[in-house]
């Protein structure tokens, strides 16, 4: 049947610089300072030492269950490269990489991960949520925060992550619909790491890429290989820029993979095949940067050997802070705290109520 | 002061607290050049312009999650849903979130946010649109949750529901939005969230109930003193949760009697928590079970038969004979 | 920034066959038969006359408030005319041309209308839906009516209606994306009638069309003349056909119009121009189909004249014995019907209480 | 009969009514090839294929209403939200359509669905996998909301379930999961929904509770036989809503005394309908205030003081003395 062609305005492209083998192509090359790609590179490190960490501590039974990241990083460090401190970042649950760089303690992802509300606690001066486990529920409040910064006249970009399974939320829908209506200046980051627990994005959509959803909204949508730090940070910089001059919301599509479980209670033997996990491992983020790190002449062997130890000596450092402080975290009647900015009465007697009955128990503790 | 509806004083409240305040804004459908379907809105785009006075696409989680976001920068954002009952969409973003952003963050940010909906039966209204669910909210920790009964009290409480630095779900008894007016002063009159006030003095009885319950309420105790003698207590909650039981439970002392009313469905309803409250603290006091007359445990039907769903003075009445007699 | 172009499989287009002045485009005339143009018109007619005379009842306080249809009669009755009486028909609250089609008596309309839930009831062979008042809920259904048909090896399809406000919802991307990964049998008929209450589809979205949304779900969509009911017609047609087929799901954006308030609540000159209105009549679709029939020897304006009179007579005649029925319809008791197959005891508790308070009322009426 | 948990003993039911009747299907996030991240799928796939379990995108709202659409056609779906947490992204298609639709078609359509979810606290869960909102079902006309306490309830409760005509939420208490086990049978066994059970006689005072607090309750009754010679009455609720009060009212008339136990937050919980229950029909019989031990209005901390929150042995036999101390 011979109708008319509708053209749609928008593209969808793909975005590849650093390749497998780690070759630089030059004519994308986003010229980053040496001192940046050297800071990039340490936090790629930090983070997967510490990923190793934490899998061994909860191995050992001294934090819970835990996302782990490893093969992510490049996907959302590099995204997240591009922001100022004073923009917003919305995460998910899956961007410990970002989240260091953005100056959370390693201490607070511990003691967060050992069931401590204290460890969501963001200090003043960081401009990120804390971590959202309702999968997708977190993109509208990036929306809420850049329009809020439009408002006021302030040029904050608001940056949200999300999976490849968060865009078949309704709520990732309703965020990208209401950024592009509003022209909210929001960078949405979709780490497509082709699962959703034991659910591989063919089941997840029939899209042929996540990047096109965009075109549902009449926004920019790229594609970018997420295993190559530099074309996400090239990416996400023309995102931000782009939302921060007024030129509204834009969608990137990272495409990356997780190489761990989904969280420490799964158990991806159960859905995906190793031969899989080790094509994967080819496309790894972190030596594919760090040998074009090396060729470039930023780093040698030797040096990597030591930033490594160095990494190692922080984290450890760190689980020792941290264990130390959860000594002090005992106190359940903190339970009662934070909920509204004053306890309501009924809630005040129920927190005395308790605190009676610890001192009982303590009491008989005391004597038994 | 001039005589309003609930209507206009809900308006004055939103724009003088809009005048006051720049960091308030309005949002959600059609609340912005229609004024909102009740009007509630209305004129407030003219003064404030389209970007304090958002309407938005047609999403609820979509509205709530973005004042979510609103808040956390700083801002006090009025959301309105356009009725209670298209306020599931957004449950996950009040109970995962709103609810719980501060203690997420452990006060860093918390979620200075209103979500206005008119709720209840009363208005000849469509399928959905009659529903007073509020129990919902009132079980969620994080939330505040009010009802105002007449033109002046929505205008103080709705003031009070914007500072707030706590989320405020605030539904508005739609059959009241015209249905009376009240002297209601044109300067600032704030009334505190979580108080409950005596609205008529009596010793024989102590009927509680909140919203557009209240007018049969009060018939029934005009009449319950014309027949019956009786002086009855009545109380208006206006904030159901958090739940405030010092003067309910004062009064059942006194009088040793209690009706609950709300048009809710009975079971796990908001009446049932009030009966625990008394059978807590006032438990030796009572002369008789605490009765409650509501919404039956069925869907509020269609509007034909929905007088006959709604508890009536009548109901009211004879459920205080059987509570006095008892 | 040079980069890879990615090529999306599905087009979106464009169908009109019937212009504004009623001229065919021959080469797409969908060819339907002399009788089912003729049976279209009469529905179409029907519809609209009924449209009036609801909206003179509603004026006279005789039933509730309703959404009229007026201007959109061609989108929604040229979609469902597409599909066999064994198919599934899922509908939002604005295709009553549609659901007298598919054998839905005028009657249930008005006392639906007029707040008797018995209005709503759908009697035994027909294969619809009650009306949905959430918007966007309802093409969930739909997708799980279509899946249940093809695992039951059957070829039903399934057609969900909803208006351009809906495709906001979580609700539509979560049940097209359903559909498309499950192939479900499944047309999506979206009437874009430009407005959702005061919103204008500008305010609802920055996406070109409704149409292209598809491409986020790997699924076909077209852009159809909403106001022209062959092309609304053809486009169905061959969505059904392909669903039928196992060729999965379509979107069918009907470009159309209201041209009365949302609701007789609404008032729509707060939010429109007389000009607009004024513009869209000139598109309306009962006018364009009756003069292409004119043309083609199938009507004349005598014809039309005695059409109009019998569907006048034939609406009185639903009103009569709406009226009559409703007066049977008083006992209040039918509340507490159809909630559960069986009715808990504690309901039971209650509705006994609800008859004895009954009783008691009317014994007190009958006294005073 | 086998020894099995409740995990085993959910598949079992599943499997079974999925042998008997081809209407049956499964769908969700991870139920089909992962076998669902508690594994209470376990197998399915294999059995019955991919058309009878469906790996799901990651959409509640989708899950719930296609059920809805799969149950208006005739087949009897169970679906599985990963955590009761997460229930709320659905929470309109549950309240307008699957509470609703045998009404709203005048019986034409019914929702013969299950909506599985696990819910409640003390496995060390992540945020928002620990919460107890039973009542929030509970109080919506049209559904019934179902809790067993171990595997054997578990197994008889949820073939009723699945039979059930009419919508069934099925909150399964993860705590519970692996905790022990119990003989089932294989040979079909069924449980009626509507119906609490004695599980333990006594005189002195009735406790009632129901799913994961189950055994804290008869932990408790034990140690206050022992230590205090007191003979309580357990009754575990099974079915929280329609809630059948016949049992627990029969139960307080004997004993005068009675312990409300549930780990959900006090205000607007459970606990409210049962203490109202008891004072319309046990009043004149009650020698105490009814004790409410539960989850304090407060969210559920993260696991390090999860068990701070939930009720324990301890605070239930305080509650317990206070009561008969009354
Ligand atoms: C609304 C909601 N549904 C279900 C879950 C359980 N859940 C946690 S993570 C996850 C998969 C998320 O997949 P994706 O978005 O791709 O992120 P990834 O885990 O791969 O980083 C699921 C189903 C949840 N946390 N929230
Ligand atoms: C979930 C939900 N939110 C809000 C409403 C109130 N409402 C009823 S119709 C409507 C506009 C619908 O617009 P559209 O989808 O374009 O359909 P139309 O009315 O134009 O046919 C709104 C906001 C509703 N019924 N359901
Ligand atoms: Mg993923
Ligand atoms: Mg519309």
């Amino acid at each position: 049947m011979p109708r008319k062609k509708i053209s749609i305005p928008n593209k969808i492209e793909y975005l590849s610089i650093l390749n497998e083998k780690s070759e630089l192509d030059k004519k994308l090359d986003p010229d980053i300072s040496d001192n940046l790609l050297l800071k990039l590179h340490r936090t790629m490190l930090l983070a997967r030492k510490f990923d190793e960490r934490l899998l061994s501590l909860q191995r050992q039974g001294r934090i819970g269950t835990f996302p782990p990241i490893s093969g992510q990083e490049a996907a959302h460090l590099g995204a997240v490269a591009a922001l100022r401190p004073t923009d917003w970042m919305v995460p998910a649950f899956r961007e410990t990489a970002a989240e260091i760089w953005r100056g959370r303690t390693l201490e607070s992802v511990i003691i967060y991960n050992n069931g401590y509300n204290e460890g969501a606690a963001i200090p003043e001066g960081r401009y990120d949520l804390p971590i959202s486990v309702p999968v997708g529920s977190q993109i509208l409040h990036a929306v809420g925060l850049g329009w809020a910064a439009k408002y006021r006249q302030k040029d904050d970009v608001a940056m949200a992550f999300f999976g490849d399974g968060a865009t078949s939320e309704g709520d990732f829908h309703e965020g990208l619909n209401f950024a592009a209506v509003f022209q909210a200046p929001v960078v949405f980051v979709c780490q497509n790491n082709q699962w959703a627990i034991s659910i591989p994005l063919a089941k997840q959509t029939r899209s042929k890429t996540l990047a096109q959803k965009a075109l549902a909204y009449g926004m920019p949508g790229i594609q970018v290989d997420g295993n190559d730090i530099l074309a996400v940070f090239a990416a996400a910089r023309e995102a931000v820029e782009r939302a921060r001059s007024g030129g509204g919301p834009t969608l990137i599509e990272c495409v990356t993979y997780r190489l761990m479980m989904h969280t420490t209670a799964d158990d991806p033997k159960r859905y995906r095949t190793d031969k899989e996990v080790e094509q994967w491992k080819n496309r790894d983020p972190l030596p594919r940067f760090q040998n074009y790190l090396i060729r470039k002449g930023l780093l040698t062997e030797d040096k990597i050997a030591k930033a490594e130890a160095e990494v190692v000596q922080e984290i450890q450092e760190a689980v020792d802070r941290a264990e130390k402080q959860m000594k002090e975290l005992g106190d359940p009647v903190h339970m009662f705290a934070h909920l509204y900015a004053a306890m309501p009465p009924y809630v005040e007697e129920q927190k005395k109520e308790f605190e009676r009955e610890l001192a009982e128990l303590n009491k008989e503790a005391d004597h038994g | 002061m001039a005589k309003m509806t609930m209507v206009q004083a809900l308006n004055l409240a939103l724009r003088q607290e809009m005048e006051k305040d720049d960091s308030v804004v309005v949002l959600g459908e059609d609340v912005g050049v229609d004024g909102g379907v009740f009007r509630v809105t209305d004129g407030l785009i003219n003064q404030f312009g389209d970007q304090r006075v958002l309407d938005t696409p047609l999403a609820e989680s979509g509205i709530v999650g973005m004042s979510i976001g609103m808040a956390a920068y700083g801002l006090k954002p009025v959301c309105e849903i356009q009725f209670s009952g298209f306020a599931y969409q957004n449950f996950h973003q009040i109970e995962n979130h709103a609810a719980r952003l501060r203690w997420r963050s452990q006060d860093r940010y918390h979620v200075p946010m209103v979500l206005r909906a008119p709720y209840g039966g009363g208005v000849r209204a469509l399928e959905h649109h009659s529903e007073s669910r509020e129990a919902y909210w009132a079980h969620t920790p994080g939330l505040k949750m009010v009802i105002p009964s007449g033109p002046r009290n929505a205008r103080g409480l709705l003031v009070s529901a914007i500072r707030d630095p706590d989320p405020v779900i605030f539904y508005e008894p739609k059959a009241l939005y015209r249905a009376f007016r009240e002297d209601v002063p044109e300067e600032e009159e704030i009334m505190a969230i979580g108080e409950p006030r005596c609205v008529r003095q009596g010793s024989d009885l102590t009927m509680i109930s909140y919203g557009a319950m209240m007018r049969p309420t009060l018939e029934a105790a005009v009449e319950l003193k014309e027949k019956d003698g009786v002086e009855a207590e009545v109380i208006d909650l206006l904030t159901i949760s958090p739940l405030n039981e010092k003067i309910l439970v004062e009064s059942v002392k006194k009088t040793g009697r209690a009706v609950v009313i709300h048009e809710a469905p009975r079971s796990f309803g908001p009446g049932a928590e009030i009966v625990s409250r008394l059978m807590e603290k006032a438990f030796y006091y009572l002369e008789a079970p605490i009765e409650r007359v509501t919404g039956y445990d069925i869907i509020i039907p269609l509007f034909s038969r929905e007088k006959a769903y709604l508890p009536s003075v009548q109901r009211i009445i004879r459920s205080a004979r059987k509570v006095l007699a008892a």
